[in-house]
């Protein structure tokens, strides 16, 4: 199965893990995306996320087909979180299972990678001494 | 004969777009075919969107629009002006 | 810091995330194996693990010291659970911070390699109808 | 002159091997200056664990011994018998 899911409330990474866990399976991979507090010797104070919420669930789900394609996965989890994300939570939890453990190990690193390239969600840095900035997934 | 009404739509604002013009959606009234890169001028004429219009790509109704192509809209149609991404 | 642990009870993927997580860091991998309900058609009805324990930790904190000679990665935790693990529950937990996701996401994948390759740790599968049989790492 | 003297070493037993050989630790008798395969030899026959024979390998004092080497034991020493691994 699929979840997907974007919220404005705290991501629970062991709920999240529970949900993609399956008996047939013996591997779960999971990605956490947390509140950096700095960034090119910046204080980071928090993170502010938006996102265009239908299209975003669309492009997520897009994701979810995409990785099924490629690995034999069960279930895939991609929960993203918006507004005011204060350093150290997590802004984004993708989890797998897969019988064996190099699918689900393989399809977390495309999912994130695929996340940050496609889906509408934007965040912007908010520095402790300087102006706010809207950031671009570049990595 | 090609049937090239005005129609409006709606067009959305996030991030750096939203900011720089105010707000989060409006409507704007176009003509039903057009290029994609008539409607993106317009959209960043009418919208102060000139610091950033380089650096947008709009998506209708859902779907990522690709430069360079037609556009036929109808009314009530979804523009989505879209600033680099920078989710996760 | 490096947090390696064997334990003879539930491992808790909260936990063990919370340990590792940092302010200097915008990413967190997990890996969890978790015991899978069939093997080449056996019904498994739980599997057995035992280990030299003093042995086993030695080369848990090996693994993490060979992952900082080649990724800088923030904190490491690898958590082995020992005795009768259910169906669906967890054997072992890995999880890593670092500051961007590629550290942690590639240092998650050799960790569960080399834990697997060089723990002296073992499984035994029990099945429903068939000898319970000890287990080799091949994959 | 090289002083080989018999020492009493701990032999511990793992997974499949304690299940062959029916427990967790036992003393051996063995001579201080040996070979890995001297001694890989003595435990096998010792401890009942020739049908897993050619998939053991032995660990001294919680270092994994390599096949070939030449081995120096001392009164107390810990080896270990370690079929293949399965943890994860």
């Amino acid at each position: 199965m699929d979840f997907v899911k974007i919220v404005n409330s705290k991501l629970s990474v062991e709920e999240i893990s529970n949900l993609v866990s399956s008996p047939s399976c013996g591997a779960i991979s999971l990605f956490v995306g947390t509140t950096r507090d700095n960034f090119e010797n910046k204080q980071v104070v928090h993170l502010e996320y938006e996102a265009y919420v239908p299209m975003a669930e669309k492009a997520m789900k897009k994701v979810c087909e995409d990785i099924r394609g490629k690995w034999q996965v069960e279930h895939i989890a991609i929960y993203h979180r918006l507004g005011i994300v204060p350093v150290m939570e997590a802004s984004l939890v993708i989890a797998l299972s897969s019988p064996h453990r190099a699918e689900s190990l393989q399809a977390v690193q495309y999912a994130i990678d695929t996340v940050k390239s496609s889906v509408p969600i934007w965040k912007k840095e908010v520095y402790a001494s300087e102006q706010a900035e809207w950031k671009e997934n570049t990595e | 004969m090609a049937d090239i009404s005005a129609v409006e739509i709606q067009v959305l604002f996030f991030a750096k777009a939203r900011e720089l013009c105010g707000k989060k959606e409006s409507q704007l009234l176009i003509p039903s075919a057009t290029s994609y890169d008539n409607l993106l001028d317009e959209i960043v004429q009418k919208f102060s969107l000139e610091p950033i219009r380089d650096n947008l790509i709009l998506a209708i109704n859902e779907e990522y629009a690709t430069s360079e192509s037609e556009v036929h809209l109808k009314e009530g149609d979804q523009v989505a002006v879209i600033p680099p991404l920078s989710g996760g």
